[in-house]
């Protein structure tokens, strides 16, 4: 019996965020929804980079005072993949901005959002 | 029991289908060159699987040139294959994925 | 050899200077100033390139920490563990980064050229795909290569998009959905190397791995190459992605297409470097990059073959040779990776050949169907002459570049045991003759059935068309000078 | 100390739920604006369980980032587009 943390529960949650993210991505129809799910998909992988981090019985990395150094670097969570993940967050929400400009400028040209319109596979 | 008359009709059949339903165009040339590059292109690859055992490589190598005589013309196939359908790119994708951690993790 | 330093001044301009170019040509919008301003930038940042000694630079500035001796130090010379990001500036990258650069210089030129309106922004995507492009090649930190795919794939985006038709702006939804999916899985393999190892740095992670060793830990590392694998097939356009990739290069404009190939092509060595130190020892590894590029040139040389369009044929030609480039850094012995890396320099040299060449044929009125023939030799000579050199370089004949890097990487496949392999490079680079010449006669040769326009070329393409096929021939008869910066780099261990 | 511990894994386990609850509830919806709240509130969710993996500044960033911007950029999209999905 694995003993249940609450590193190992943000594993599940960030596995089950990637598979819907993905999931939606390939199976619904709609721009709009496929977008969402791409965010569910970066959320999830913030969420498996943070659990990474993570270490039992840790501290938050901020140096309080009155904490020593030897304390502080035994027991803080890692602080790399926060900076990785803040990056992400960034880099997400320009991504999404950029899908959502592309969409808005092919519903123009389309009048639909459905993707088995938008992008239907031409002969080439 | 393979007589000259059936291979004849089996080869007729073969480059009616290139022109059926299309028409000759300049294109042609490019199309009989491809099917044929890619048949040896593919025996080739069957002949590559000798790496792992050599009888598997036979059994492949024939299995493949059946297979190419059987679906021909493979490059009517590889193309509608080919469409940038951005569905079909991703089960491609995700079976490519699927493929490598097996092989990876089987072979390790 | 010179002295290593480990805060090496250029690193940080080859970076930089493009970065505020970008802002301030984007901030300009649509000014004659930009012209000079791009063009000088481009300039400059080429002359860095040239001049700049190796080295390291380490960002942030954290020394190293040595754990045989529980001291910091800033002398690059000793193993120690790399605390800040670090950048890597070799012979590698100084060959790569030079080519590329001087791809810029004309890009730039025929970009300003070519387009009237709303110069800014174009500028600035470029300078942008150019600054991602050399990040990805020198950076030693799994960090620094995540965000620069994520942000070289968002360039792209934008760089196709600002040709501006439906079928680019469909290419680059398509590419950005792709890229945020491959963007998640990079991210993911940085998760998990991180997770077994706890360091990002590449040195870092093989050291860790040699020392303290991963035990339990091998399915993780490999479940890591697979996502690794697909950001790799993403960023070259391998296989399963060609489709998207190739109407990529298809759809943007071809002076940006040669920018767009060089920084893939970039990317393709510097992902598969990385994936061979940390991966290199695992079994099965070599055998799937092989099945992957092998798969790749097959498909996209047979699909060059039934395609209408100059343009087109093009694009699928790049992905194909992008397959050799792969093939090469997927052999893994050190021949193997010298061809690669040689077949990526001479890649991206003869396809702009090619691309200035369509570039070029725009100004007949957009002649590059096949479907017509225009009959261009009769008006313009020397561009057909330049189309066929450009040819023969892409199909690896022997005065020119192609060749040099071919016979490389069919020696190394015959000595690692595979001769199937070097049938299939061979015929792959026959098959490219056929395809380039099949389009070439039907548009330059053949008595026209299409009246074009009488057209003017630009001195700015003729020249660059006929600087790199000199390029071409100079590399083709002394390879050396490729080579004098490949060798010792790749027997050195990839790092100065 | 036990107890403590205790809590926090029953917060995860709610969070768990919340985030994959709303997750698929954001996916199934057929109006799109709904839709997009449903991803913020899935956004709230992950915020705290950044705040229990010991990362207090991202869960600051998150809870703005997923519950304001970017459902924001995607109302801003469906202003521009269509409401509903189409059958």
């Amino acid at each position: 019996m694995i003993e249940v943390t609450i590193q190992l529960l943000g594993f599940i949650a960030a596995a089950l965020l990637i598979v819907i993210g993905i999931a939606g991505m390939v199976f619904l129809d709609n721009m709009i929804k496929k977008i969402i799910a791409f965010t569910l998909l970066s959320d999830g992988v913030n969420l498996l980079l943070v659990a990474i981090g993570y270490i039992e019985g840790g501290v938050v990395p901020i140096l309080l005072p009155g904490m020593s150094i030897t304390e502080f670097t035994m027991r803080a969570a890692l602080v790399f993949p926060i900076g990785i993940v803040l990056t992400n967050i960034v880099i997400g929400v320009s991504t999404t901005a950029i899908l959502v400009a592309l969409v808005i400028m092919l519903y123009r040209r389309y009048g639909t959002l459905k993707a088995s319109v938008i992008l239907k596979g031409e002969r080439r | 029991m393979t007589s000259i008359a059936t291979m004849y009709d089996k080869l007729k059949k073969y480059l009616d289908n290139f022109i059926i339903g299309r028409g000759y165009t300049n294109i042609m040339t490019g199309y009989i060159t491809g099917e044929l590059q890619f048949l040896i292109f593919i025996i080739i690859l069957a002949s590559l699987f000798r790496i792992f055992s050599f009888p598997l490589a036979i059994i492949i190598l024939v299995l493949t040139g059946a297979a190419a005589i059987y679906f021909a013309p493979t490059i009517i196939n590889i193309e509608k294959e080919n469409s940038n359908e951005l569905n079909r790119v991703l089960y491609w994708f995700l079976i490519y994925f699927a493929i490598i951690i097996a092989i990876t993790i089987w072979g390790g | 050899m010179m002295e290593l330093v480990s805060n090496l001044w250029s690193i940080p301009l080859i970076v930089i200077i493009p970065l505020i170019t970008a802002v301030i040509v984007n901030a300009i919008y649509d000014k004659e100033v930009i012209k000079y301003i791009s063009i000088a930038s481009a300039l400059i940042t080429l002359g860095i390139s040239i001049i700049s000694p190796y080295g390291y630079h380490w960002f942030t500035g954290h020394p190293a920490f040595d754990p045989n001796t529980f001291t910091f130090t800033f002398d690059p010379g000793i193993p120690a563990f790399r605390l800040s990001l670090e950048f890597v500036y070799g012979p590698i990258q100084q060959i790569m980064i030079v080519i590329s650069s001087l791809i810029l210089v004309f890009c730039v030129i025929l970009a300003t050229v070519g387009l009237t309106k709303r110069q800014g922004p174009y500028m600035a995507t470029i300078f942008l795909l150019f600054a991602s492009a050399a990040i990805i090649i020198m950076v030693n930190d799994l960090y620094h290569l995540w965000i620069a795919v994520e942000i070289g794939s968002l360039i792209v985006v934008g760089v196709v998009v600002a040709s501006g038709t439906s079928i680019s702006h469909k290419a680059a939804l398509k590419y950005a959905f792709f890229s945020a999916i491959s963007g998640a899985g990079l991210a993911v393999a940085l998760a998990l190397l991180l997770g077994i190892t706890g360091f990002a740095n590449v040195s870092d992670i093989i050291r860790i791995m040699n020392t303290v060793g991963i035990s339990g830990m091998e399915k993780i590392l490999y479940i890591s190459f697979g996502f690794f694998i697909l950001a790799w097939m993403y960023a070259g356009g391998l296989a399963p992605i060609h489709p998207l990739k190739s109407e990529v290069y298809g759809a943007s404009y071809p002076h940006a297409t040669a920018v767009l190939q060089a920084q893939s092509k970039l990317m393709l060595v510097a992902i598969g470097i990385i994936m061979l130190r940390i991966f290199g020892t695992l079994p099965f590894i070599k055998e799937v990059m092989i099945f992957l590029s092998v798969i790749t040139m097959i498909l996209g040389v047979v699909l060059a073959l039934i395609q209408i369009d100059f343009r087109w044929i093009i694009a699928y030609l790049i992905i194909s040779h992008s397959g050799l480039v792969t093939l090469g850094i997927a052999l893994g012995t050190k021949d193997g990776i010298i061809g690669g890396v040689f077949q990526a320099v001479n890649d991206i040299i003869y396809m702009s050949v090619l691309l200035f060449c369509c570039e070029a044929l725009y100004y007949f009125g957009g002649a590059t169907s096949t479907k017509n023939s225009f009959g261009i030799a009769r008006k313009s000579p020397w561009l057909c002459a330049a189309v066929l050199l450009g040819a023969f370089a892409a199909a690896g004949m022997p005065p020119f570049n192609g060749f040099q890097s071919e016979i490389i990487l069919i020696q190394a496949s015959l000595n690692s045991g595979l001769p199937e392999i070097a049938v299939i490079i061979l015929m792959v680079s026959i098959t490219t003759l056929i395809a380039l010449l099949r389009a070439i006669y039907r548009i330059f040769l053949k008595p026209p059935e299409v009246e074009v326009l009488e057209a003017k070329i630009p001195k700015a393409i003729n020249f660059g068309i006929w600087l790199f096929i000199i390029l071409t021939i100079i590399i083709g008869v002394y390879p050396d000078i490729a080579l004098r910066f490949i060798i010792p780099a790749v027997e050195g261990g990839f790092l100065p | 100390m036990i107890e403590l511990s205790s809590s926090f894994i029953i917060m995860g386990y709610v969070m768990v739920i919340a985030i994959t609850v709303g997750a698929i509830a954001a996916l199934l919806q057929k109006d799109l604006i709904r839709a997009a709240f449903l991803s913020g509130a899935e956004s709230i969710a992950l915020a705290f369980f950044f705040q229990a993996l010991l990362a207090p500044d991202l869960g600051l960033t998150q809870a703005i980032v997923g519950t304001v911007l970017l459902p924001g950029i995607i109302i801003l999209g469906i202003f521009k587009t269509r409401r509903t999905e189409e059958e």
